[in-house]
Order: C-alpha cells, then structure tokens, then sequence
C-alpha cells in the first residue's frame, strides 16, 4: 500500500541533519572541488606535451584523458595532471623524468582520439616545445666552468645544442664553452632541463615559437 | 674576486693579533680571509691531475662552499663540474665514521685499538710464517705526498719488502718508464703554458676535453686567439675533444705503434729530422722485442743493460726502412698520405709542435714503446724544452706524479727516481732513514696486477688498501674479486665511503679526506701544491698516516717516524725534501708551498719555479752557454728507442668480434666514490652507457637505450646503449666508462699488461655484443 | 529473495576496478580507462567522450569512432544505462553510500531525473562553442578511472564530494540528475530491446520493488497504465526490483516485438512513493 | 706600505663602544671584540711614521688600556696577483 512520507512534524534530529548538515556538506563539497579544479596548475601557461600533441587548445578537447600514453611511457615520463582544466590530461615533468624519444613514440601509437598526432613517426622531428637558458648568468657553462652537461646529455647532441667557444676575458688564457640551442632542431624533449646541475635548472623547456622566415639569409 | 698580495698580508696580520689575543681558533692557520662568517683556505682539487686551485668556505666546522681560486695558477678561478660541487663529495650521508671487522658475513663496529691490534697481529703472523714478501701495501695517486712517503719508509726501510704500490700502475707506470729510459728522470720537461704558447698539439688517444676540462679550455683559448693553432685529433672513437679539433684522424686500436713508426719512417726519410740536435743530444737504442703480454702468472720479462743494444744514427735508419706509410695504413687504418702529412707537421720547422697523451697511450700492451716513440719524433726534430714546443705526458690523479712518481711508492722505486735495485739508491734512502741500507730490499716487490694475482695463488697473506678502490678498477676483475671473496688473503681496506672493495674487506678503516687533513699533492705540470686541515672528519675517521704510524708503532717500526704531533705534515714532507735537493727534482721548504698556489719543481735557489726543465733558460741545473742539457741522462744524451710493431694481446675474432674500450667521462671521477655521492653529478650522469658505431647498433638491431649484452672470455655485463651521443667508437669498436659501482665493466678487461711498465691495457680487448 | 542479480552485478563492478588497476599492476591486456581503452586488442570508446573530442578538436581517428559506436551498440543490445549499474565505478560508489546513509538515516530530497539531459545539452554546447570538454574536465568516471590507474588521489575530491552531497542532501543527485553520460545512455535506453518486464498478475503490490530501485519513477508507469515493461530510459536495468520481489512478479529479457499488453488488470496502481 | 695586527685591551663593558670609534680611523679595520675586552684589528697607513702616529693616537683614546702590536708587515706591497714564486 503507499507509504505516505509524513513530512508536517520536523523532528529537532531531522532539522539538524537537513537544515544545518546539509548546508554544511555542501560547503565542503564546494572546497574539495575547488580544490581540484581551482588550484593553480600546470593548466596554466606552458604544458610540456607528449610527441605529437597538437596545438595546445585544440588538444584540450582532443585528449580524452584515458592515460593510454602515459601506460605505454616505457621510462614514466609521462604523467597525467591532477587538477584545473587540464585534469587527468599528459605532461611531461621534464625535471623529474624528461622524454626519452623512443625511436618507434609508443606513446604516440597508445593515443585513441588523434591528441597526439598520429601522423609523428620521426622523432627527430617532434616539437614539443623548444629549451631555453633562462638564466644566462646563472649558467655555470657561460660562466666559463667545464659544465655544459645539457650539451653532453641532449639526444640530438651538436645538432639541437651546440657548444659556442668564446675567450674567457675575466680568466685572459681559457675559454668559455657557451651551450646554445637551435630550435629548428630542439625536439623539446627536456633531458637538458632534467640533466641541469643546478637547483634551479637554467635551462628549461619552453613554448615551441614558430621561426620566423624572411629571404635575408645572413 | 681574488685575495690581493695586500688582503693577504692584512689577513696574517689579523691572524697574528688573534694569536696574540689569545684567540687561535678565530684565525686558524690555514684561512686567508673572511666574509659572511665564512672563513676561506686554499687548496688544490681533490679530483684529477690538472691540479686546479681552490677556495674552501668553512663555518661552523664544515664546509659550505668551495670555488675556483682566482689566484690559482691553473684555473684562474674556474672549475669543472666536479670541483663546483668538490664540498659535496665528502658529505654523502654513507661516510665511513668508525673501523668495522668482519664477522663471517658481518661487519661489526670496532674500536680504532681493535682493528689496528688485529691488522698488525696478522700482519705479524703473516710475516712470521711467510716472510716480509707475504704482505703488502697498496696505495694511490690520491695518496698525499706525506702519506705516500710514510707508506714507502714504512714497507721498504721498516717492514722489508717492496711490496707497495699505487693505483698510478694503472694509468701513469708506461709514461714513467719511457720518461726513465729515455730522460733518466721521471715527468715532463714542459708544463702547462706550452698550452698557451705552442701552435700545434697532436692528441695520441686523449680524450682531453672530458678528461682534463680546465686545460682543454686553456687550449682552446690559444687556438681561439692565434688563427695558425692547429689540433689533430687521433683517437679510436670521435669525442668532444674531436668535436673542437681542427681534424680527427681514426686510428685503429693499437695502431698507434704502426703510425707512430711510420711517421718516424718519413722523417728519418725526408730528412725532416734536426740534424744538429740530434747529433748533440741523442743516442739511438734497441731493446728486448717479441715481449710478453703478461697473461701468464709470473711471467718474467726485464729490459736489463744487457738487453739493450747501441745503434748508429744509420742503423737505426736501416732499422725504420721497412716501417712505410703503406705498410703503417694497413695497420693503423690511417692513409698513407695522411701519415706523411703528420710526419711533415712534426718536420716543419716553423710550427711548435705538442704531442698530448693521457691513458689511450699508457693502458697499453706497448705503452712504453708508443711513449718512446712519442719522444723520438720529438727528439728528432728538435722539438723538446723550448717554450710551446714540447711532450706533455698528462695525468689522471691529483698526485699520481707528487706521490707515486716522485715520492716513488712503486715496488721498484725509492724517493726521487731512484730504484730498489741501485745499491747507491738504497744507501741514500736508508742515510736518510736512519736505518742500515741492507734493510732495504734489492728484489722488486709485486706489482698491482701481480700482487692481486698473488692473492689468488694464496701467496699474498694480508693487504691493506688505502685511498682506492682496486675491486672495481682492477681487470679480469673476476678472478680477483672471487680470490678475495674466498677469503685467500686478509684485506684491510681504508676509505671514505663502502665501496666496492670495502665489501670484499675483513676490516674497513673509516678515512679523513682532503681538507679534513693537511697534505700535498702533485700535478702533471709538477706543481707541488700544500694545503692545511679545515674541518674535522666525520666520526673517528682518521687520516691515511695516522691509520700508518699507529700500525707502525704495533709493528715495532714506530721508531721510524719520531714526527712531533703538531706539525707532523711540515717534518714529514721536510724529511722527504732531503731526498730532492740537488737532484734536479728539488722542492721548496714546506712554508713556502704553505704560502703560495704551487710551485713547479726543480724550485730553483732563489725560491722561484722552473717551467722547463734541460734548458738554460729556465733551468738552474742548465748552465749558461749550454743551451740544452739532459742532465738527468747517461751522458747527457737522451735515448731515441727503436720500437718495432708488435700485436696486441687479444684481437676481435669471429666469436668476439668487438673491440672493447673502457675511459672516463667528465662528471664522474675514476669509480665514482665521490662524484657518486654528489646528487648533481649523479642527476646529471647516473649510470654507465656502452657507446656503439649508428652503424654497428643497426646491424644488431640495437637501438638507442636498449639493453645490451657485452661478453669477453672473462666476464659478462648488460649496459644501455647509446648512439649518437658523446662519444661514438669506430666501425668495429664498443666503449664504456668505469665509474659506476654498479656495473663492473673491468669483468670484461683483460689482464694484459705492457712488459716493461706492468700497466694492464684497459683499452683494448674482444667481446661480442648482444641485444640483451 | 527470489533471484540473485546482485551478484554478478557487483562481480562486473568490482571485475572493471580491477580491469582498470591491471596496467599497474603489469598486465598488459587492457590499457586505458572508461573514457578510452584498448581491451583485448579491440579500442573501445566512450561515445560522450568521443563526441566532446570530436567537436571540440575536429580531429576525427577513424578507429576511435568506431570504437565509440562498437559501445554504442554494445549499450543499446544490453540496455543503455547498463553501464551506470554494471559498469560505472561511480555508480557503484554512490549506490554503496546510499546503503551507508539509509543505514543511518532515511530520506533525504530525490532531484527530478529529466535534468540529466539538460545537462547532457550544456555540455555539448559548451564543447562546441569553446572547445572545452566540460564532461571530461569534470568526470567523476574519469577521475576514479585515472586515481585507480594513477594513483592520482587529489582529484577524488570531486567524488568525495558527490558522496557528502548524497549523503546529506540528495541521495543519488549524480547519477539520477546530473549525470550527463547516464542522460546519453538513458536516450539510446529507450529503444534497447533488453527490457525488465512486468507480470501484473503476480504483483502483490508490496512495493519493495520500489524501495529498491535507485529510480523509482520508471516503475510508475506500471501502476498507473497497463504497462507490461519499464519503458523509461533512466531503468539502469540493476535488476535489485526483481531481487526485490518476493512474487518473481518482475522479469527481464529481450523483448523485440512489440508485445500484446497485459490485460488481467489484476494489480493496483500504486501511487508515487516520494515527490 | 706598512700593514700591522693589534690587540687593543680595554674594559670588557666599554670594548663595543671603543671598537666603533677604532674603527672609525681611517686605515683601521676591526676584526673582531672579544668578550675579555680585547679588540683585535689590522691598522694599514701610508709610511711607518704615520702608523706609528696612527697607533699612538689609539693608545690614548679614553678607555683604552693598551695597544699591542701582534704582526707587522713594512715590505713593500707587490703588485696585485704576483705572486712570491715570480710566476
């Protein structure tokens, strides 16, 4: 039979659940919210992508967050944001483990939805951003020590970074071995960013920006 | 900025009035100045021989920075990566703090009484049943000067026997033997400002711009200034050195021996040779041929007077005749109009010529002979001892020339170049001792190959290892890592960390290192350079002579070193200085080296240095009018070795079709015992890689980062490739550092050694090569 | 208790946690998670999810479409919200703090279940005209999905929050009200030929069915027409009404024609339990 | 140019206040006040006579016990960055 619902006497017991936990639950509920997607992120500004991801916009839309890519990482360099916009998408965190340029981008092959391009085959022609000496007087390198380990440890050695030597005014008899990227051939795979001695790293991973071309070719 | 003439007498000024004021610990006596609470002294780096100077930041007991001295000679200021994080290698959190002796499978903490009680009961014993041969002390080139001169006193004038020797037979002993038979005097004539002032340099197999950093950008900085500076490159793998070198020449492994005689072939050919110099100077010389590569156990080989023949300027021409250009290319791998070049580059009378070596020439079956043959294309064009023109042995240990070479803790030496076997030698060494000259032993002791062979063969009772790390850095490591996990010998190990050897130990004897005590050490360029105590070791670490003497005294020799407790460092080294004076070697009183970044002995009258030596120029043992002399010589004259061709000991075959190259790399340090425990260094290169031709990785289906199996007839090991990267070996070549404790690559070397300097070939050997 | 659908039930449940936590644990058979995945070497899809990529990128991957309609069509055949009740880790969350609070207390404010879809439009829309995936920033599917793979836990705030908000305030407000993917499956729902099916003859009335069902208004029909089958599309077909019934008085099959009604008008219409 | 360590002694309470008006001389750097009341400081002038003045101009300051010359250096300056060895 029905079971009619008495709803006319609101117990002191009831009141208190509905009229003060309820409110108070969907505070909290609110804060553990905010916290995921309010805190501030790696959403914001550069997010160093997997080979092949496309232009960061449109890759938002594109990753359905499944962390294919980030199971096929032979080396776990990929991982998956936690927070923001960006939630549950791929990054790299070059500091902690940068990319390692499979030769075959495994990472690439696991991608369902077309967010990493499927079209990458080539590592040596991956963008995913450009590396950049960011503190030119803190690196040890320009400052003439034998460093230059983001030299020796880059994958594309002589080609995406090349050792500039300059006399060293300040010691009058050596030379100061400048490390300097070229970003036609920067892949962006951050094991410079990774290998920087410093606490800070000098060099790091940036926004790949297009080359601007002209006919001046001098 | 660098302390000033006036900033340093202004700081021993303060340091005075503290004294007075009855404050020493403020102004101790090794600071130079302060600023920020931190107090700064002066020493050399702990790492390789370049011998850079520092500043050590202390405070609060510890160190808190270090940085290039602007005031060093060397480096001016600048460092490598390593010594930028020099302070951090001795506070890994593992340091050895207290003596540990082994329980069955255990080590268990011990009092310093109790270890050093039981070391000299078994030494005892030892010597007791077996004789003084039955025991042994093997040492370093990272042995300071006074450690090395108490081991030496103590084993040779004390203990009675020869058996001692560094770790510098790995990497320094052919360059030693070719500087004594063909100088009479051990290390180089040049220094490092031949750097700056020669125009052209010829690397034999140096790999200089990881090995040596600081000097290869000294180098690079005269090629950058002086348009007409020329670097050849010759080497078995293209490297950053081959990077900034004007030419690389590949050579086949080995093959220097085929080239080097080649070139000379053209010279002697083309009359490219000074006639003048060769005629005031040289003396021509055949050895003893077909050697051995020493792969047997005891093998004996000797290149006695007997044994070496006199040549005639035209017979030893006759000689050279068959060693073509053509014949040397099939050998070499180098063309033959290429070797004509290199010989007319040496020829050519307006170039200063440099030859540059370091372990390509020395790890070498025929080390001696290519370092003999190094010499004659520079004796016999003449270009030797003048500013910029010069051979330039270079060295991989901060003292391996200040302590194993000049200090002479080799089984066959004594203080500056004398040698066991000389009755003379012994005299002087043991009037200096005070001891009787019979208590030195005439038989050479054991050298490192065969001292770690002789464990296995259970001769070897006890041998105690300070300053390095042989269980890792030894090859065939196989077999004596196995000897001393079977417990055939009594090994005490002294360190600062566990290591690879302190595991195989029966007891680990916690080390002070570096600034933690006073010491000297001396470079390549034969820079003495002095340092004082900064801060305390952690726990009950000691220092190496401390951890000598007090086992001395057990042994009944402490007698032998009547050293007051202050000022033990000065009386040490002042005691070993007598054995320079008036040798040509001589160094300067112990103040003086407190004072200044250095000094490049012979240190003449005046207190000043000698930048070359056998010239009057420079040189105080050079009169006026002789223009060169080599005074060290058997008459003045300095030998040209006739060194024929001979294989090397092991050739890749059809089942080992590879060679294998090991070498170092520049941000870790021979076994990586320090730079391994600098989080920076270990960020930046954490683990060994094997280094692969692109062309030979393709063949194999080996691809960069892969897991790779490399086999020889000794030992197996996997490694992750890398191509394309820093290095990359010939066609037909594999090459791996050592540093990394956690890959025992020397279980893949061989245990070939060169005849005449017993230094094992860590260069060359056949393995094969599979995808793991 | 007349049959014993929970079983299986919960074994699916629990089954697809632990198909999600298999990579990590070093199985290679299935990659991925409910958004997208590779299972057996087949790539399924989330068809919401692929839909907000495809709109929002116009990046179109062949596979991955057809990916989406192979599940699609898998859903449809089994009964469209199939997957809130068999599959979805949040529905499971949800229906385990629903027992949790009925335990403690009884009640609470059931929100309508047509806003689903309305939610299902602003996502779309969104997605179209900004390119944001609003359903895959905010998925608790996703979020659960990755903090079982990934271990990722910060983001199980959002769950965590959808549980005190159920608790508290309206139970089951996610899955019955907002849920956009359960608003997608409920459209293709309607049209599943895998339906529950009514014996009126049988029905007592007890209404025990009603208790149990997450969605009680889609039994409403059955009192208050001459129904034969639950119709709506928001049945998630939990089977916990034919559990439930102590008279075997509901049943579920394949129903693809369209039946003759039931004419023995035996059972009474039972009015709405809750507002 | 003369360069000399001294220890100034004074008494312990006034040490702080002397060593500020030493060090207020040109030519005179404090290195330190230590807690019995010396004060130790490098004193740095154009010829020995001016030292000698310079110092004696300490000695009479109000507070000050003694000045004690621990260290004296009068050779004359070497160029900056030579070094004795005649590098």
């Amino acid at each position: 039979m029905t079971k009619e619902r008495d709803d006319s006497g609101i117990s002191r017991r009831r009141f208190l659940k509905e009229g003060a936990l309820a409110p108070f639950a969907l505070a909290l509920a609110a804060a553990g919210g905010g916290t995921v997607y309010l805190r501030p992120g790696e959403a914001h500004g550069f997010v160093l992508r997997p080979p092949g991801a496309i232009v960061a916009r449109r890759f938002l839309a594109a990753c359905v967050r499944c962390g294919k890519c980030a199971q096929a990482c032979p080396y776990h360099s990929i991982r998956l944001q936690d927070r923001g916009v960006g939630i549950g998408t791929p990054y790299i965190a070059a500091r902690h483990t940068p990319c390692y340029l499979c030769p075959d981008l495994p990472c690439v092959k696991a991608c369902p939805s077309g967010a990493l391009d499927q079209k990458t085959t080539e590592v040596e022609k991956v963008r995913m951003g450009t590396a950049q000496i960011v503190d030119r007087e803190g690196c040890l390198s320009i400052r003439g020590l034998r460093c230059e380990v983001c030299y020796r440890q880059c994958p594309l050695i002589d080609q995406a970074i090349t050792l500039e030597p300059r006399h060293n005014p300040r010691t009058g008899e050596h030379t100061i071995m400048e490390p300097v990227v070229h970003r036609e051939k920067c892949v962006g795979c951050g094991v410079c960013e990774n290998a920087c001695v410093l606490p800070k790293p000098v060099i790091v991973v940036r926004e790949t920006v297009e080359v601007q071309r002209d006919s001046y070719d001098f | 900025m660098g302390l000033s003439r006036r900033d340093f007498i202004k700081a021993c000024a303060a340091a005075a009035a503290f004294a007075a004021a009855g404050v020493t610990t403020a102004r101790p006596e090794w600071a130079e100045a302060a600023e920020d609470g931190i107090t700064w002294g002066k020493a050399p780096c702990r790492y390789c021989g370049v011998g850079c100077s520092v500043l050590v930041g202390v405070k609060g007991g510890r160190i808190v920075s270090t940085k290039g001295d602007p005031a060093g000679p060397v480096n001016k200021g600048l460092n490598c990566i390593k010594g930028y994080f020099l302070s951090k290698a001795l506070y890994g959190k593992d340091r050895l703090t207290t003596p540990l002796i082994r329980k069955g499978n255990r080590m268990v903490e011990a009092s310093w009484d109790e270890a050093l009680d039981l070391i000299a009961a078994q030494y005892k014993k030892a010597i007791a049943e077996h004789g003084p041969d039955s025991v042994a002390l093997y040492g370093s080139g990272q042995w300071t000067i006074q450690e090395g001169y108490v081991a030496s006193k103590l084993m040779k004038g004390g203990i009675g026997t020869n058996n001692l020797e560094p770790n510098a037979r790995l990497c320094m002993a052919s360059a030693v033997v070719a500087f004594m038979n063909t100088f009479g005097s051990d290390e180089p004539m040049g220094c490092y400002d031949d750097l700056d002032l020669g125009d052209t340099y010829v690397l034999w197999g140096a790999n200089m711009a990881e090995a040596h950093p600081v000097l290869f950008s000294r180098l690079i900085d005269n090629k950058l200034k002086h348009p007409k500076v020329k670097l050849i490159d010759i080497a078995t793998r293209r490297t950053r050195t081959t990077k900034m070198a004007d030419e690389f020449i590949a050579i086949k492994p080995h093959g220097d021996l085929a080239a080097l005689n080649a070139i000379i072939h053209v010279i002697l050919r083309d009359k490219l040779y000074d006639e003048a110099f060769v005629a005031k100077h040289v003396s021509f010389k055949r050895g003893k041929e077909n050697a051995p590569y020493g792969l047997k156990d005891k093998e004996a080989f000797n290149e006695t007077p007997a044994d070496v023949k006199n040549l005639t300027f035209e017979e030893y021409k006759a000689l050279m005749k068959p060693y073509t250009p053509q014949w040397a290319q099939k050998v070499s791998g180098i063309p033959a109009a290429k070797i004509e070049e290199l010989a007319r580059v040496y020829g050519d009378k307006s170039r200063k010529v440099n030859s540059l070596w370091t372990m390509g020439v020395n790890q070498h079956s025929r080390g001696v002979w290519v370092n003999n043959l190094i010499y004659n294309l520079h004796l016999l064009t003449g270009k030797i001892c003048k500013p910029g023109e010069n051979p330039l042995s270079l060295t991989g240990q901060p003292s391996a020339c200040g302590t194993a070479r000049e200090v002479g803790t080799f089984a066959h030496r004594l203080p500056a170049d004398m040698v066991v076997m000389n009755e003379a030698h012994r005299k002087k060494a043991a009037g200096i001792w005070g001891i009787p000259a019979e208590k030195i032993p005439a038989k050479v002791g054991l050298h490192t190959v065969e001292m770690f062979r002789a464990i296995d063969r259970g001769e070897l009772k006890c041998v105690w290892i300070q300053c390095t790390n042989p269980f890792q850095s030894l090859p065939n490591l196989n077999r004596v890592r196995k000897a001393a996990q079977s417990r055939k010998a009594f090994i005490v190990v002294s360190d600062i960390y566990p290591t690879r050897s302190t595991e195989l130990a029966d007891v680990v004897l916690p080390s002070a290192s570096w600034v933690e005590k006073e010491g000297v050490f001396g470079n390549t360029e034969r820079r003495t350079q002095q340092w004082f105590k900064m801060v305390n070791a952690p726990g009950k670490a000691r220092e190496d002579v401390w951890q000598l003497i007090e086992f001395a005294k057990r042994m009944g020799h402490g007698a032998l070193f009547p050293y007051p407790e202050k000022g033990m460092h000065r009386a040490i080294f002042e005691e070993y200085r007598k054995f320079t004076l008036g040798t040509g070697k001589d160094l300067a009183p112990y103040g003086v080296y407190a004072k200044v970044r250095g000094l490049r002995w012979p240190v003449k009258a005046n207190g000043t240095e000698t930048r070359w030596r056998y010239t009057e120029a420079d040189d105080e043992h050079v009169a006026k009018g002789e223009g060169i002399k080599f005074y060290k010589a058997p008459n003045n004259k300095v030998s040209v070795w006739f060194r024929p061709y001979e294989p090397p000991a092991e050739v890749p075959d059809r089942n080992y079709p590879f060679w294998f190259c090991t070498g170092r790399l520049l941000e870790h340090w021979h076994t990586g015992t320090m730079t391994g425990r600098v989080p920076e260094l270990r960020r930046a290169v954490s683990q060994a890689t094997v280094e692969l031709h692109p062309e030979d990785a393709k063949r194999l289906g080996i691809r960069n980062r892969d897991q790779v199996r490399i086999t020889s007839r000794r030992g197996s090991i996997v490694l992750t490739a890398e191509i394309g990267g820093r290095g990359t070996p010939e066609r037909g070549s594999v090459f791996t550092t050592f540093f990394d404790e956690k890959k025992l690559v020397n279980e893949i070397c061989i245990d070939a050694f060169d005849p005449l300097s017993k230094e094992p070939d860590f260069k060359k050997c056949a393995v094969k090569v599979q995808k793991a | 208790m007349t049959s014993r659908w929970w079983l299986p039930r919960r074994a699916v449940q629990t089954g697809t946690i632990l198909l999600l936590a298999s990579p990590a644990a070093g199985f290679t058979f299935f990659s991925g998670n409910l958004a997208s995945a590779e299972l057996a070497g087949v790539r399924l899809s989330d068809p919401l999810a692929c839909l907000q990529a495809v709109i929002g990128s116009g990046v179109l991957v062949p596979s991955f479409l057809f990916g989406a309609l192979l599940v699609t069509a898998f859903y449809f055949v089994l009964g469209g919200r199939s997957f809130c009740a068999w599959v979805c880790p949040v529905g499971f969350l949800t229906e385990l703090a629903e027992k949790f609070s009925r335990r403690t207390r009884r009640g609470g404010r059931r929100l309508p279940l047509a806003t689903g879809r309305y939610v299902l439009f602003v996502v779309l829309a969104t997605v179209a005209a900004t390119g944001v995936p609003l359903f895959e920033v905010l998925s608790p599917i996703g979020i659960m999905g990755r903090a079982v793979a990934f271990a990722s836990l910060v983001p199980l705030l959002v769950p965590a929050a959808i549980l005190l908000v159920e608790i508290f305030a309206a139970p089951r407000v996610w899955c019955r009200s907002l849920c956009p993917l359960g608003a997608f499956y409920a459209l293709i729902a309607r049209f599943s030929p895998l339906k529950v099916g009514f014996h009126r003859e049988r029905c007592t009335g007890c209404g025990d069915c009603v208790a149990a069902c997450p969605v009680p208004e889609v039994l409403d029909p059955l009192w208050q027409s001459d129904a034969c089958r639950v119709r709506a599309g928001a049945c998630t077909r939990c089977l916990a009404c034919l559990d439930s019934c102590p008279e075997r008085a509901l049943s579920v099959g394949f129903r693809f024609k369209k039946e003759p009604l039931s004419l023995t008008d035996e059972g009474r219409p039972i009015e709405k339990s809750a507002p | 140019m003369p360069i000399s360590g001294i220890v100034v002694s004074c008494r312990p309470e006034e040490a702080g206040g002397i060593a500020e008006k030493i060090a207020g001389n040109r030519g005179v750097e404090v290195h330190g006040v230590l807690a019995d009341g010396k004060i130790v400081a490098v004193v740095e002038a154009d010829s020995i006579d001016a030292e000698v003045a310079l110092v004696n101009g300490l000695q009479q300051m109000e507070g000050v016990i003694s000045v004690q010359l621990a260290y004296h250096n009068f050779e004359d300056a070497a160029p900056e960055g030579a070094h004795p060895a005649g590098l």
